[in-house]
């Protein structure tokens, strides 16, 4: 089964630095919370909805808690401490917080009370995330699923009521997941939007309504198809942890979710973007949501060849920092790309080495893989052939979660037709191709086992770099997308706070020894 | 019910085009390509490529919006007027209708050597798993091949007294089909045949519509089964009282 | 001279096209995209291929003849009036006709943040073997990056002392640029700046035409390279008579 | 290098078998002889033109030795005994008999003053033929050619000067070989036309000014592009032997050229067939021309999974008889095809194991691979898809000449942008995958492998009852492509003479010696 000869002491070593690198960061992580995580427990505790301003309750709440100097004791406390001292669900103590009736620090303790409803309420919330992963189950075994690589495709016409026609239509068509891509911008808003919307720019605001209306969609379609059909958002950009707790509310199925690529490629600082992950993460993984982080990027900014290793290197730590926050290997969607230039003699090589390597140095990984996008042109033929090969060396090396290339994708974003045409060109392919990777062998000393063991060796060189000086200072440097981000700069740094003494937050210990569920890992 | 194309958004009116002008690739040809598909009357026009077909041609593809619509309640499509029947029914149907077997004979004619369309109507083993013509009991079904000049069609017919003509038609490039076509008909007509014959073309690029426009009972296009062919032709026996 | 799209005879008309339909799969859809089509002009038309995209829409593939041509000598495009200049001769000329380092602040604009244009453009490492702006000695390049407020934009370029402006938007869906591409001018001429400053964007669907009508001096497209932009940039400087 | 294990026994013994049922029907070639081989003798000899009815003189020269009783001769003996009688060259000896002024079986003989004359003739023929040649070897040698597989395409306008346009684009995009397809019909005509022609369907005559038309405008181009680029036509149908003798004249470099086409595809008469195709592929063999041979169209009748075997007989069987015309294996473009539902599961594997296969068998062939056509539908962008499949199998398998499929094989003869894009999508893809082939390998026992030796095995078993019952018997019974012919039916029968003993034709023998050439077989 093993395809290609990799040198394995070196992945292991490679796995093992990694470690370092990732508990190292975790010391800063585990000491720090921000408003984003708090705003994600307000959200798991059930607050909701918008002020007459628009201005979401989770935010006002949290708001309130920092203008109050009550940040690094965690929202949790507050909410329960309000609910004890006034007898009322968190939902009407951010009512009344909206209305500037109360203000969350300034109640009198509460005492053990105050523990007790927080434990109470966080069971509660614990308790239907674990209901909402149990009905994905039922529903999985009921209906089925697709064989992989799942065929994930798109929507992005920014209106969730059109988006929920194309995404229908597109699991018909054989779909196996859709992502409703967010509205240009959306992430560096440092607060979610709310209800159904209808107007985005090159994508759709992911709020809890949408996540809803394409859920229940979603599960039509898939009842009628005979197939479960996946839902992906973004766990991603200043509200990171907010989205996973919505999602995991909403039986959302994957998440985009990276350690790093806010902090490289939106300019969010790197401190919070590094404590939010982890809270986001193990909401993710409590809820059986698999996260699809974001290696791809470094491709579409450095060259697929010369980068190679820096996805590597970067699939190493975000496996590292998951495992930190109990994502288990088959809830970690790792990226990467077919993003060789297509005029590059033997780039099929190059791409059937990368991809077969990633498949096994991450053997449980339901890889996810990206499609060519850097060098599509306006070509759609070409570009139509480019993503068939992109298709077979999906199947052939095994892929798990398979993002389908468009034969549009350097015009618009995708027309009704432009995904039928890539979900019939994946089913074509991947199907004449099913079992080829039963066939294949690749020759021992040849160009493509050659190739891996380079990216390899490559991959390792940069994390003992990265382990020396440690990710912060590596990210000051620029080691990563050749991007440098200084520690302090970039947004969203005002709402990280370091945890007080008394910090309390009632969810990670629920999420790490996955109560509610039986058996553990899934 | 007034629709127009759509790209993402109802109405939208998008549409993709690709075509080559005789003009080598400049700004200019560029150009001339958005402003051809603008004077077609598209709108925003995009030309999101432009290649070098070399000896000065160049190829486009363009990405436009059309105002015009169309609506969608006027259409309507001339169909072979025949009750659909299979093998069981359409034997019973001769039996109990026509009380003898129905003599069809089949050929491409012309210079068309394309006979697996026509096979897969006639053929024993059949098409797509129904069963070609030459299996139907109450029929007899003869396939004259490839090549088959109108003439020699027309002398078979008349010497098996063929109730229907079967013509496969393929290669249609400069529309060669059509006089073809014509003139079996009038063939048919100069020999007083006309009104005797179940006269039926198919191939994949015709449709019903031309078919009767030859002056042809019935036309049958790409995805034709034996059954389709065979259940017109015996009701169509019927309805001019065939006997 | 007269031109036509051409298949494999000249002036044919040939053109391939593909939409969407939102009605469901059937003779009359098929039917009405014909008819659409030849509403739009078009002779001849030929569905090749119908698919059902599920939710009551349908996929088309139609080739069909246009009648219209067009008068090719009569196209004429707008373009960047400069002098194409390398590197070498871009230094050399601010030196003897500037004689100071030109100034240039560069950023994706409003929400986008596509910044390998742009980067392509300014970077030192440059683009397609070309240098970027960043490594011309008698320049001063400033790129700030992506999601950069028009606002902000303009208050770098005033602390900065700006020659040039350098604009990329790359997202255009629902012509999102365009509103963007404009305020900046607005924002501009409301600070009487825009006469200061050599005022340029770029993207991938930006035509020179565009820039024109937008208020900028010059816009390039797909396949820029960093010489095209400082010649046009250093060119323009002087034909002002900023100094 | 050998990807799979094949059962080399097998191989040797289909090899021997399939010389069993070529030598059996040598002998009834030997002798006998045709209208069209002697049209062939008399066009080499130097005749050509046509009367004021538009009659060509080969024709009209032979008709008048049928006439005169004199076929079972050989026409050489009669035209050189003419120029004798008249002092006259073989033109003007045509010329004569086409105004009625002679009768070349009447004229009184000359002795061995014809038999010198007939030499003599005979080798200026051989030496102009031989003459191009070397000019072929010599501007492979000045230009380079494009590696293998080459990528060929064809032109069909009807019109030459319009296919000269669309090669020339062609040829700039990377073709390597122009094909001119005849017009609809040609095969039938028992004469070939005469001049530049502009009107076709479905093709273009054949034409022997047509050749030099497109001859010169490939040499130009192939000049500019610094490639050469080699021209195809049709040694086939009715006038097999005459177009054989035109192409050597005028240097083209393949021919579409299969002992059975003909029968099968044309109802050509199998004795006129067998006949025609040895004195054919004596030219060609001498000329340096590569043979096409069609085995691809027994996929387009029957299906491409069960017809498989068939399409492996009927290449041991052209081997053999190519062998007996002394065509070296450098010069047999054994046929095949990508014929496979594309929506058959693991249809790759088969294509890549028949594909793989032929290569292994006849390792020094130039196999010609034909592309998917039955199976290509007006959705010319999943055709667009099927064929990069076959792009891939053919650079993967190591296929030598590459007939290019159509995006609109289902809808038109190909527009120039077809043939471009189609192009493009070769180029693109071979190029990526240009060393593939030497790196990948199939598994021991796997389903190519076994697939491989399935086909292999039935066609051993095919070639085996063909060898019991005669080629003539099987093609009667219908064993090739599901078509029976009779021994006397279809056209071209009356064509046919049995040799007297007196029987001259001074060119076999030139030809097999490699007469003028230079070390033998290339
Ligand atoms: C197989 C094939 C061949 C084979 C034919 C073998 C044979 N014995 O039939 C061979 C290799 C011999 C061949 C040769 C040529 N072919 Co051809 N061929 C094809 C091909 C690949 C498939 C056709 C086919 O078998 N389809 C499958 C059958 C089942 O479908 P069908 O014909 O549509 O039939 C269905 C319906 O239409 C209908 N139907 C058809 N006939 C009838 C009749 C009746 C009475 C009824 C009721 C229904 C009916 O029912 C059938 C079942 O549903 C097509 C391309 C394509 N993919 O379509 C080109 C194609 C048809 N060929 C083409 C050409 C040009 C030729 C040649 C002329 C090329 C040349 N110059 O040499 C030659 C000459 C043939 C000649 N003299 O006619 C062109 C025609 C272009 C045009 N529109 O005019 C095509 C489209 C390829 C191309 N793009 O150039 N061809
Ligand atoms: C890489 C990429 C990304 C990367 C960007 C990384 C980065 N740091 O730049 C990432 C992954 C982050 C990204 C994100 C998004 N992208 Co994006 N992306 C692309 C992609 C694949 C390539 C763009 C590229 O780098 N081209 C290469 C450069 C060199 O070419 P160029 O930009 O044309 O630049 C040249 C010229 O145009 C010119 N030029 C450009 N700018 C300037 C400026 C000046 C002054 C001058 C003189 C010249 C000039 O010179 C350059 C060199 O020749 C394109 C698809 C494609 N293949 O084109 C989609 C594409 C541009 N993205 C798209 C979208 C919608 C998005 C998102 C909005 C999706 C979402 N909702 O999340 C996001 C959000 C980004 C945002 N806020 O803007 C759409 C835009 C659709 C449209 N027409 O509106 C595209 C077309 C994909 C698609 N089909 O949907 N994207
Ligand atoms: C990990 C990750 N998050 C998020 C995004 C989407 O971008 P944004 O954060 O702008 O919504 C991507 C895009 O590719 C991604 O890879
Ligand atoms: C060997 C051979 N000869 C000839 C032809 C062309 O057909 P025709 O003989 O009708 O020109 C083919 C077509 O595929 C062929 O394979």
């Amino acid at each position: 089964m093993k395809k290609i000869n990799l040198d394995e002491s070196k992945v292991a070593q490679a796995r093992q630095v990694a470690g370092g690198i990732a508990a190292d960061i975790q010391t800063f992580i585990t000491e720090h919370t921000t408003v984003s995580v708090e705003r994600a427990v307000v959200r798991l505790l059930g607050i909701d909805g918008v002020d007459s301003e628009g201005v979401p309750l989770p935010n006002l709440t949290v708001e309130d808690i920092v203008r109050g100097g009550g940040l690094s004791r965690g929202a949790a406390y507050y909410i329960a401490n309000a609910c004890v001292a006034l007898q009322a669900a968190p939902q009407q103590v951010a009512e009344q917080v909206a209305q500037g009736r109360i203000s969350l620090t300034k109640l009198p303790d509460q005492g053990l009370a105050t523990l007790e409803a927080a434990e109470t309420l966080a069971d509660g919330a614990v308790a239907w995330v674990a209901a909402r992963r149990k009905e994905r189950d039922l529903l999985l075994t009921e209906l089925g699923e697709g064989p992989q690589p799942w065929l994930y495709v798109i929507v992005a016409t920014g209106n969730i009521y059109e988006d929920v026609t194309q995404a229908r239509a597109a699991a018909r068509a054989g779909a196996d997941i859709i992502a409703v891509i967010r509205t240009t911008g959306q992430s560096l808003l440092d607060y979610v939007p709310f209800g159904a919307t209808t107007e985005g720019f090159g994508g759709t605001y992911a709020t809890q309504e949408n996540f809803r209306i394409m859920r229940q969609a979603l599960d039509e379609v898939g009842t009628e198809a005979g197939r479960y059909i996946r839902l992906v958002n973004y766990s991603s950009g200043l509200c990171m942890p907010e989205i996973a707790a919505m999602g995991a509310m909403e039986r959302l199925d994957m998440m985009l979710n990276d350690a790093l690529y806010g902090i490289l490629f939106r300019d969010i600082n790197m401190q919070r973007t590094l404590i939010d992950q982890n809270f986001s993460r193990l909401i993710n993984g409590y809820a059986g949501i698999i996260i699809n982080t974001g290696e791809d990027n470094y491709l579409t900014t450095a060259d697929a060849i010369t980068a190679a290793h820096t996805v590597l290197a970067s699939q190493f730590i975000n496996e590292q920092l998951a495992h930190l926050s109990a994502l288990p290997d088959e809830q970690i969607g790792l990226g990467h790309a077919f993003e060789i230039n297509p005029d590059i003699e033997d780039g099929m090589l190059l791409e059937l080495a990368q991809a077969q390597m990633a498949r096994q140095i991450f053997p449980a990984a339901p890889l996810k893989y990206m499609p060519p996008t850097k060098h599509m042109t306006g070509n759609i033929f070409r570009g139509h052939v480019i993503n068939s090969m992109f298709n077979l060396t999906s199947v052939l090396t095994g892929q798990g979660i398979h993002l389908l290339g468009m034969l549009t994708e350097a015009i618009h974003t995708p027309f009704l037709q432009d995904r039928f045409l890539a979900l019939e060109n994946a089913r074509y392919v991947m199907n004449a191709a099913r079992h080829l990777s039963e066939e294949v062998t690749f020759i021992a000393g040849g160009r493509v086992e050659k190739r891996a063991n380079e990216v390899l060796t490559n991959a390792l060189e940069l994390l003992e770099h990265v382990a020396k000086i440690g990710l912060m200072e590596a990210i000051e440097q620029g080691l990563f997308a050749d991007v440098k981000r200084g520690r302090f700069g970039g947004k969203g740094l005002e709402g990280v706070a370091r945890k007080s003494a008394d910090y309390y937050n009632p969810f990670p210990q629920r999420f790490m020894s996955r109560k509610f569920l039986s058996g553990g890992n899934h | 019910m007034e629709i127009r194309p759509y790209g993402d958004t109802l109405n939208d009116g998008a549409m993709q085009l690709s075509f080559t002008l005789p003009v080598a690739p400049s700004p200019e040809a560029k150009e001339a390509a958005k402003q051809l598909v603008q004077r077609m009357g598209f709108q925003a026009a995009s030309v999101v490529h432009m290649a070098d077909l070399g000896e000065s041609f160049s190829f486009f593809v363009v990405y436009a919006k059309t105002p015009v619509s169309i609506d969608y309640s006027s259409i309507s499509v001339p169909k072979v007027d025949a009750k659909h029947m299979g093998f069981y029914e359409v034997n019973d149907f001769i039996r109990s209708n026509v009380g003898r077997k129905v003599v069809v004979v089949g050929a491409c004619t012309g210079t068309d050597a394309h006979t697996v369309g026509l096979d897969a109507i006639m053929n024993m083993k059949g098409y797509a798993g129904e069963y070609g013509l030459e299996r139907y009991p109450e029929m007899v079904a003869y396939n004259l091949g490839s090549q088959v000049p109108n003439e020699t069609l027309i002398a078979t017919a008349i010497e098996l007294n063929a109730d229907a003509l079967l013509v496969s038609q393929v290669v249609t490039q400069k529309d060669v089909h059509i006089p073809n076509l014509t003139q079996l008909v009038e063939l048919l007509e100069a020999e007083g045949l006309r009104d005797r014959l179940v006269l039926v073309c198919g191939g994949p690029r015709i449709s019903h519509e031309l078919a009767i426009e030859l002056g042809y009972d019935a036309g049958f296009g790409s995805g034709t089964l034996p059954p389709h062919v065979a259940s017109f032709i015996v009701q169509e026996l019927v309805r001019r009282g065939i006997k």
